[in-house]
């Protein structure tokens, strides 16, 4: 069931001001607003780059990719500001399409 | 199953938000699932059904209903997602994410206001129909 | 998600055929995916949902559309499914198998013929909605 | 995708009168179809006695439970003619539920 649901689910790491975001599951729409009120908790808590570990992700839609920009520009908009770790093909391709892979520091 | 002629319609509809999409990308894919579809049309297909009900989503009114129409006929999937739009008069395109998306995805897609609802429709044909 | 009051209407048609039941059966547990259902209440209702097409579907009109109905409340889900029937005037039950599935499955369930549309309705909680 | 789908599937094997049909995915009225027309299949064939192997199965409903009691009357409704082989929790139920386990021999 737990592939067949999909369910996206959040989890936060903070250590010093760098913070952790590792997703799972399904990043569409419903779940974007979720990522968007983290970052914005670790950043109103100090947070000064990101890393957002994709790995789990199993589907990202354009809002969850709009969620990866908006997470950028909170962070102030550097180039190191925000890291995606192990993005999966899936989510490659939907980064390639849109031209985004070169916005984003991959780890 | 691939030699199907007729058109097999299936239609969903839900609440105009964004909470069940994931039905319309679960209903897509149990669609295709015995059909030609290798992992990577099934794949698009998903998203491109994914975008198209997001957009309608974001142009309804509060509390309308989507309704989501697959027609199947060989192993051709239109899927049309409309709702009562939240202004009528207004122009309204995909923004450019989703405009990329849907154009990777699907092999046609349009997106308009048509008597009051908002309206988006979709071609997909499987890569390797041939296979 | 628990405290949800307002109903959640969800609705699917298809051809009725046995070929297509599998979505709803997908719609149905997609559709408590997010809720208090564990892994027994989720297969409860899959199998309950299953069923409850399945007999609608046997007494319905060839090339008949199949509409069914998920209705969520709470967590309280009610399912109905109909389509015309291919004899109105007679009376229909569930046989015995199906019958013994359903009371196990289903908190409550219906069968019936109802203005030339056969009818099917079911009501399902899950078991541990206190956990 | 493969768990996602379900699809049915269904392999058999034949040695000297005793047929083996393994079945996989979801048995509903749309797959049992298939069963019943195996299953009559390797009677014309000249099978006496029948395993039916529901390891795989990952989904049964009152018209796969018809079709194994079908597949017992084409073959003589004896005793000892349908074996079901490791039938899962979730089928178990379904005989237990239909009071039909006492009618199979389980091996
Ligand atoms: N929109 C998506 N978001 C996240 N993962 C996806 C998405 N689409 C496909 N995937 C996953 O990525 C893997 C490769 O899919 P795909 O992008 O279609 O491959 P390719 O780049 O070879 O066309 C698959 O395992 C699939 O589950
Ligand atoms: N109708 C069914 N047909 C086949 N397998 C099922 C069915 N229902 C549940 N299962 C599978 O059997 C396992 C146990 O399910 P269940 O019967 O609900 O357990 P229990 O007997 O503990 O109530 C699960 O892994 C589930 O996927």
């Amino acid at each position: 069931m737990t592939d067949e649901s999909g369910a996206f689910g959040l989890t936060r790491a903070v250590e010093g001001t760098t913070a952790t975001l590792s997703l799972s599951g399904e990043l569409d729409t419903s779940a974007a607003r979720n990522v968007d009120r983290a970052v914005d908790e670790l950043v109103a808590a100090g947070a000064k780059s990101l890393v957002i570990d994709l790995g789990e992700i199993s589907f990202i839609d354009s809002s969850g990719l709009r969620s990866l920009i908006r997470a950028r520009q909170q962070l102030g908009d550097g180039t190191d500001a925000v890291h995606l770790r192990n993005p999966q093909p899936g989510t490659m391709r939907l980064l390639e399409i849109t031209g985004l892979q070169d916005q984003f520091r991959l780890v | 199953m691939a030699s199907v002629v007729d058109a097999t319609c299936i239609t969903l509809t839900f609440p105009a938000g964004p909470e069940h999409i994931r039905l319309a990308r679960l209903v897509a894919s149990g669609l295709v699932a015995q059909l030609d579809y290798g992992l990577d049309d099934v794949e698009d297909l998903r998203i491109a059904v994914d975008e198209l009900c997001a957009l309608v989503v974001a142009h309804a009114q509060n509390n309308s209903t989507l309704t989501v129409s697959f027609e199947l006929r060989d192993d051709v999937i239109t899927v049309r997602a409309a709702a009562p739009s939240a202004h009528p008069e207004k122009e309204i395109e995909a923004d450019e994410l989703s405009r990329l998306i849907l154009l990777a995805a699907a092999d046609e897609h349009l997106l308009s206001q048509n008597q009051g609802d908002v309206v988006g429709w979709l071609r997909k044909q499987p890569a390797m129909a041939a296979e």
